[in-house]
């Protein structure tokens, strides 16, 4: 039943004269102002885009939606991304027009709403983190990171210092070591120990008084909170560094323990994972970051200040504001305030729930964590004990070793169950890694489904396995093919071979 | 409990399915005592959806928009019309709650509309290839000039001009300033344009960044700065307005290397600032060192046409310290309201937004001759964006009056004079003293535009001319 | 030219096929000169969507709304939260753009709904059996009675009270006035209850249209009416609020035969009136006379669960003159919002719903106890509606004065008075001079609440007392 | 790659004590109003509906949702239902607050805006369709038609006539005579004579003085226009009878020719389908009717008015307003306004198409009938000639004599090649009839797809066909059980035959 024109490209719809959005007759008085231009600045004709009509290119991005999986569709146990429910009220709020339709470049006197979110939301942040500095500027998580890092550049160069070495653990995320390149840092990987904790051993080898940034994701990429925090946050600080908290998988500890109060000096949050707003297909996140308090001043500006001051009537009431730069501030990483969509989103995310609901979020979280733990760990090796935070990382090695089946295997066989995957060969400390996050907002009914098919997937034929997906319109594209022959934009020619 | 799915029997179930007592159990066993938070988190008190929109409709009226008022601001940010299919479609749940596509076959969907993106970001920009986004215009100018400086190895100044966007080069210092390069900010002629730039360049020149139609509105002379920086073996970097291109010629046809720009304006509402579009493409040979993800075609195992993310070489992900950039989540969803936007207007709606927006502008001039107390710096033609002085010398109280008369009639251009940012020039000329920037797009109408005119001529003069 | 598709060459192409030479040819060839309109249609010219959106966008803002004002108006029409989840749902394009499952296999999602909305009517109702939908509450109130007076063969009379639904009283006064049918309209006590109509009743009466609770907010005795009707061999119809059974007994609980109920409470925009739900239920045995779309639980030829329009040989399209009824599309979508709406509320939610409702309706009350000029008129507990007299007999100017503050204060019933339609009485009785409805839903602050009684208080007076 | 738990019913979901929507602490001082309802009012639990979060609410509804074809994602040419594109721009500024949030019983003072729309759309009514009086009231085309039946027996009655027959064409859709009955007359049917028209013996055979209305679809369900409309018109008002004209085809003629013009005294109009108003999966719909100056005072109340009044600073200006029924008037037909929101949409559509862009609607939509029935004729019996207005109707009868394959069978078969099936064995007229309406909001590439698909069917194996779809999840479902056994409503003991 599927419309077989949904998967034809955009170029291939197109028709020479056919239009959708049109403006027709200008409203104002001609005025010859073309001629002005000059013919060196002008271009005979338009690009050519495609020529569609408007039912075109609805039922051309509708159709191509249904070969998405997504939250709203389906399961998405995705390890280290938080794909939890995206409330509908935060999409319906974040649209109001006081929000939506604002100019960047207005005044705060006529934003006074938007600027007490937005001056509020900071304090959530400092308050769920236990660090006082906040940052709402950067777009992302990774873009966090840097911030941070060109942050604690800016600490160790108004301190005289030049330090030049990150530490990364060999268990974290691909952004760390970027980030701290991008920031014009040295990196050092911390390898991890046979439990999945930093190996301190190699951490105390590595530290040194070169020794900038540590790194941290606690809990860490493989779900477990390092129980040696409070020994790695004396060592780290004794050898003169900051600590640096990866807060991907804030979701764990919400409200059960915070990084400012386990040794953490800077931070980022991923809005997008932890507070629901919605990934988007890839973005856009946010990436708000929160530091101690004598990091503050270097902070991007602007921050959202507030002040007190007295009305007609002898009330006082409080005027928001936007800070300028101070002269120790490292400037802006991006143009105007922030993702602020993102951010509106997480603040009615947080209002949602107040501070004793998210605690419940991730209590939630881990438990069902646990329970899935629990069941896989029947028919998958888990490698690292069976108590977990938020996720788990099960490997497919010796499934892959008896039947040929790894997890690149279960991660395609799991699609035809109606699941989307799990995050896969990530950790890298884990071979033929199966990270399982499944977040606080899915059924027991789910996760038993769930649990169940990847289990009868490990009872099935490798060969069949290895084939799979069965049930999707493509099944494994040529990844290879694509990187050594690379087809980047359509042309005539590239729809030649066009089979589909 | 607001999303929370577990019942207490289910709760129950689980833990003995887990083989512990509590939660706190579980816990206790890994998060040590001593580092776990003993008090309530101190956040407002929840509060169900009915209140909460209540309580945010409130908070949202307090904000003059482009809804409230009428609204003349550019300078990077545009209030252009977004058509209703645009929300529509990037409303479905299957495009804003999927994430980056890590299993193709269950993603074909999103990979397909990044191929689509990419082509019609190729197309629009004349260059051969391009990303599937970057976080914003400032950040991908940004991420431009550390791809120009990778690829010129030995080469490490960066020159730029006094008119490309002050928050561009804000970000540009802030980045620049921990590694090994020099920032160098040419001024502008008296018209505002940066010709001047061509006599800055040298072998040291790894790229120049401009801007066109630049930031005061004016119109460079693309062609002939990245004629003088190919000679000198420097990468040219245009930032440029996709809304520009139904009438300007394109930045590949100008000799232009990596061009980038910031898609706002194509189908993305302002929110403040973000999510914004951060558009990026380059010359095919440069692809290599193009930070963020790429989708490209291939076929799957039936020798079907699909899309994949490829060339991740590139990427955090798989290089780690030697990645290109550490960008991770991106503008997807951006990227797809640009998508659609672009399939709307095709090149006929294209050109007819861009020839609006001259007319628009153009006529906007015309209002304000006669007012005595303005003037119109910007000589020469203008696409959407033209700067006025106040003869007054009382911009922020002239601003004042409209926006409390229900026009947003322009950016104060004061603030921005004489800045500085880790060392490097980010301000505006000097020349820009008591000067307001005006943008005006397709959307205004003619009666708006004659509001705006008569909003200013109305406002009261503290200072004397 | 706006959703066309043709090109030029197109149609070209498309002629040539046909082997005609132009469309003019192919209509001259069907519709005679003679009838062929001759000039253009006198429409207003074609607007573009940006000019089109800022044209209407004046329009809705020259209207007051429960957005602009606070609304304490009901009637049958109520201004009860919505959540967003609904409207998300309910705008996808694969429910708002299909039509009535014809083609059962592709039309699994509109049909499972279907069925899942029919079985949330009938746990609200306990009755056995629901319809897809009807067009709203006053013509299924119509309905119902067609159809008893269809089961009941032989018997004329139809007996309902005065303070039913003024509205859903006209209708059947339209309706009936073509068929042999006797409309009974009696009157009710001074409480506002309709217990009087069970003197009426006899054995000529095929069946009692009551209301619970009434226009007037009175709480009937269901229980003694359906009692009664079933001695005579009357059939009994209730009209009732969906959102009161969460505390109320239910129609079927009650002995109700029919149960019909406005469902635009259930998640559905107040729209100015439409478009709304007519649910309907009844006691199994009476299916075979429901009017409307059924649909029904069957197995696939691989003996899979599925659904499919059922009972079709009530209807229009298989039985013509003989059918149930002569509707065909009905109110699905609607139908859609209000199963949603209901899952999002569940039993819980309901119940409190319904309680807020009551106390926020007693809290109403209590604040204007002390207005010397207002009386409330309804004695006993409200659910959500209660009548309120003007002692200085001025409610019109009340209301204004309310509206010009932003309050919409409540439904004047002067104009309801003594109304007759085709015969029958369709009004209020007289009781009501001087009154004004007033709703308050759980959506109502308290903050809100104040308002209402303060502006109330604060109305100048233009005639005394 | 399907969700398997979205075809699971809401009630098979629930889990005692989940939540979604709550309301929690009342913010009113608690009266204990509940003490006085006594218990003979309350019940001691609140009905037994299913028990969800949110999460599982939206993602059930979303997957049903892809269980549908519909206009955004197929081509949908079920004739007599113009299954045309449905404008965004439509949903967008309907659902604005100054539309959709408008209570039903406001008073007009306070209404200006929308009043003014709904008198400007009385008037585009009554301009296209050349009849003066409108009543916007109806809720959907058969609404309209039992309407305007109960206003030609107030005429009547108000003449003194006691014609008690209306006359419907065989080829007419059901709800003619179902409306004629429901209105309290008799029906008679007359026939179509072989050119697929209205038999003009037969009409005249059944004209009499008992003739109250002759009810004809124009163009016909057959997709043509009835050249003999002179006539037809002479002999039934030369017998005292009225003309209704069932409108529902309108897309056909808009601009080319009105209702008024050639001879019809009542008609409805069906916005859902001629003015983009989405059909919601079934409904809502509007039914509008026009009629002639002598019938409007019979018309059901409100009706929008407006008169001139002087401003304070002598400028006159409109001030709209709605009627109090006369005494004429039939009284109402249904509560409130009218299905507004269904109006709203198509007053932006006529205002985007404007007078002559509705011509060329119709035009296109002629067209691209034609050209269907240029291609599908090769292969199909097209009954009724070569050329047709906005649809048209073939027949597989030699199909199912020579392959035993019915117009079922290829209505269930064009689904697994992505389209929506014709409308099928409608109009009663034509043996195994398949009626395809492609309307002009589809492309010429996709009519050839269709075109092509419907041709490879006929050349497919009956048996095969027989047994389609084969590409949806569910395929031939037993109607007749479904019928003799009913299962209307979930039960524990009806879903445990849930095999799915
Ligand atoms: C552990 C970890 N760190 C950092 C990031 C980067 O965050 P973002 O994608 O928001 O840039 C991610 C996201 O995938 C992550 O999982
Ligand atoms: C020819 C014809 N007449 C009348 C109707 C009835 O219209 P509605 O479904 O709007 O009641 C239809 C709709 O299907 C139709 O096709």
């Amino acid at each position: 039943m599927r419309n077989q024109q949904s998967t034809q490209l955009l170029f291939e719809l197109s028709r020479p004269g056919r239009r959708a959005h049109r403006l027709g007759r200008l409203d104002v008085p001609t005025i010859e102002a073309l001629d002005d231009f000059g013919d060196e600045l002008l271009a005979a004709d338009p690009p050519p885009l495609p020529e569609l009509a408007e039912g075109d290119v609805v039922r051309h991005f509708v159709g191509l939606s249904t070969l998405n999986m997504s939250v709203d569709t389906h399961f998405y146990p995705l390890g280290s991304c938080t794909m939890k429910y995206n409330p509908k009220r935060n999409e319906r709020i974040a649209s109001l027009p006081g929000f939506a339709d604002v100019h960047p470049m207005q005044d705060p006197s006529h934003l006074q709403g938007l600027l007490e979110l937005l001056y509020d939301l900071q304090g959530m942040f400092a308050e769920i983190s236990g660090l006082p500095g906040v940052s709402l500027q950067p777009a992302a998580g990774a873009h966090g990171e840097l911030t941070a890092l060109l942050v604690a550049a800016a600490y160790f160069r108004s301190i005289g210092s030049d330090r030049k070495v990150v530490l990364t653990a060999d268990s974290a995320h691909g952004t760390n070591p970027a980030s701290a390149q991008m920031a014009g840092f040295e990196t050092k990987t911390v390898k991890s120990n046979s439990d999945g904790l930093v190996d301190l051993d190699d951490l105390a080898a590595k530290l040194d008084e070169n020794t900038a940034v540590f790194m941290l994701t606690n809990p860490n990429t493989l779900g477990l909170f390092d129980r040696q925090i409070e020994q790695m946050n004396q060592m780290v600080h004794d050898a003169g560094a900051l600590i640096y908290l990866d807060g991907a998988n804030m979701n764990a500890i919400l409200g059960i323990t915070r990084p400012g109060d386990f040794g953490a000096d800077l931070m980022h949050y991923n809005p997008h994972k932890t507070f629901s707003g919605p990934h988007g297909g890839g973005g856009p996140g946010a990436g708000p970051i929160c530091v101690r308090d004598f990091l503050a001043k270097f902070l991007p500006a602007p921050i959202v200040t507030r002040h007190q001051t007295e009305t007609d009537d002898g009330q006082t009431k409080w005027v928001y504001g936007l800070s300028e730069p101070t002269a120790d501030s490292i400037g802006r990483v991006r143009s105007f305030f922030g993702n602020t969509g993102v951010l509106v989103r997480a603040y009615i995310y947080l209002r949602t729930y107040g501070g004793d609901g998210l605690r419940r979020v991730s209590e939630d979280a881990v438990l069902s964590a646990n329970y899935l733990l629990s069941k896989v760990k029947h028919f998958l090796d888990v490698p690292h004990g069976d108590r977990c935070m938020h996720e788990f990382v099960a490997s497919a090695s010796r499934l892959k070793k008896d039947k040929k089946m790894s997890a690149m295997d279960l991660a395609k066989r799991i699609l035809d169950y109606g699941f989307h995957a799990p995050t896969v060969y990530f950790p890298l400390v884990v071979e033929e890694a199966v990270m399982v996050e499944p977040t606080e907002t899915e059924s027991k009914q789910t996760l038993d489904a769930f649990a169940e098919a990847l289990f009868r997937i490990t009872d099935e034929a490798g060969d069949f396995v290895h084939d799979a997906p069965h049930t999707t319109r493509i099944s494994r594209p040529d990844d290879v093919g694509a990187a050594r022959r690379p087809i980047l934009r359509w042309t005539d020619s590239s729809s030649n071979d066009a089979a589909s | 409990m607001a999303y929370l799915f577990h019942t207490d029997d289910d709760r129950r179930e689980m833990l003995q399915s887990i083989g512990a007592a509590s939660i706190d159990e579980i816990i206790d066993a890994q998060v040590p005592q001593s580092v776990q938070f003993q008090r309530q988190l101190d956040l407002p008190p929840a509060m169900n959806e009915m209140e909460l929109t209540a309580e945010l409709t409130r908070l949202a009226a307090r904000n003059a928009n482009a809804n409230t008022h009428v609204c003349f601001l550019g300078g990077g940010a545009y209030d252009h019309f977004i058509p209703a299919a645009v929300d529509e479609i990037a409303s479905r749940g299957e495009y804003y709650t999927s994430y980056t596509p890590y299993q193709a076959e269950v993603s074909q969907g999103n990979l397909q509309v990044m191929f689509e993106y990419e082509t019609l970001v190729t197309q629009l920009t004349g260059l051969g290839v391009s990303n599937a986004s970057l976080y914003d215009g400032g950040s991908a100018a940004t991420e431009a000039v550390l791809m120009a400086l990778a690829t010129q190895r030995g080469r490490m100044r960066v020159v730029t001009s006094d008119v490309v966007h002050p928050q561009y080069r804000e970000i540009l210092a802030s980045y620049l300033r921990n590694i090994d390069a020099e920032l160098v900010v040419i001024a502008s002629d008296e018209n505002g344009r940066s010709g001047g730039l061509i006599d800055a360049l040298d072998d040291k020149t790894a790229c120049v960044l401009i801007q066109h139609p630049n930031f005061v509105g004016g119109l460079e002379d693309v062609a002939a700065i990245s004629a003088a920086a190919k000679a000198v073996g420097a990468l040219t970097i245009q930032s440029f307005d996709p809304l520009s291109l139904g009438r300007l010629r394109r930045p590949g046809d100008m000799g232009v290397d990596i061009a980038i720009a910031e898609g706002q304006c194509l189908g993305n509402p302002l929110a403040f600032g973000g999510p914004y579009l951060g558009i990026m493409a380059c010359r095919d040979e440069l692809v290599r060192r193009l930070p963020g993800r790429i989708a490209g075609q291939t076929t799957d195992r039936r020798g079907k046409r699909c899309w994949v993310l490829t060339l991740q070489t590139r990427e955090q992900h798989i290089r780690r310290d030697k990645a290109t950039s550490n960008i991770c989540s991106n503008q997807t969803l951006l990227a797809l309201r640009a998508t659609v936007y672009l399939s709307l207007l095709g090149p006929h709606g294209l050109r007819e937004t861009t020839d609006h927006c001259i007319a628009k502008t153009a006529y906007a001039k015309q209002t304000i001759i006669a007012i005595e107390r303005l003037e119109v710096v910007s000589d020469g033609p203008s696409l959407k964006e033209f700067v006025v002085r106040d003869r007054a010398g009382d911009v922020a109280d002239l601003l004042e009056h409209a926006r409390n008369h229900g026009v947003l009639a322009g950016i104060d251009l004061n603030p921005l004079l004489g800045r500085y940012t880790e060392g490097s020039f980010t301000g505006l000329p000097e020349r820009y003293r008591d000067c307001f920037l005006v943008a005006v797009t397709e959307k205004r109408s003619r009666a708006e535009i004659e509001q705006w005119a008569r909003t200013l001529s109305q406002a009261p003069q503290t200072a004397a001319c």
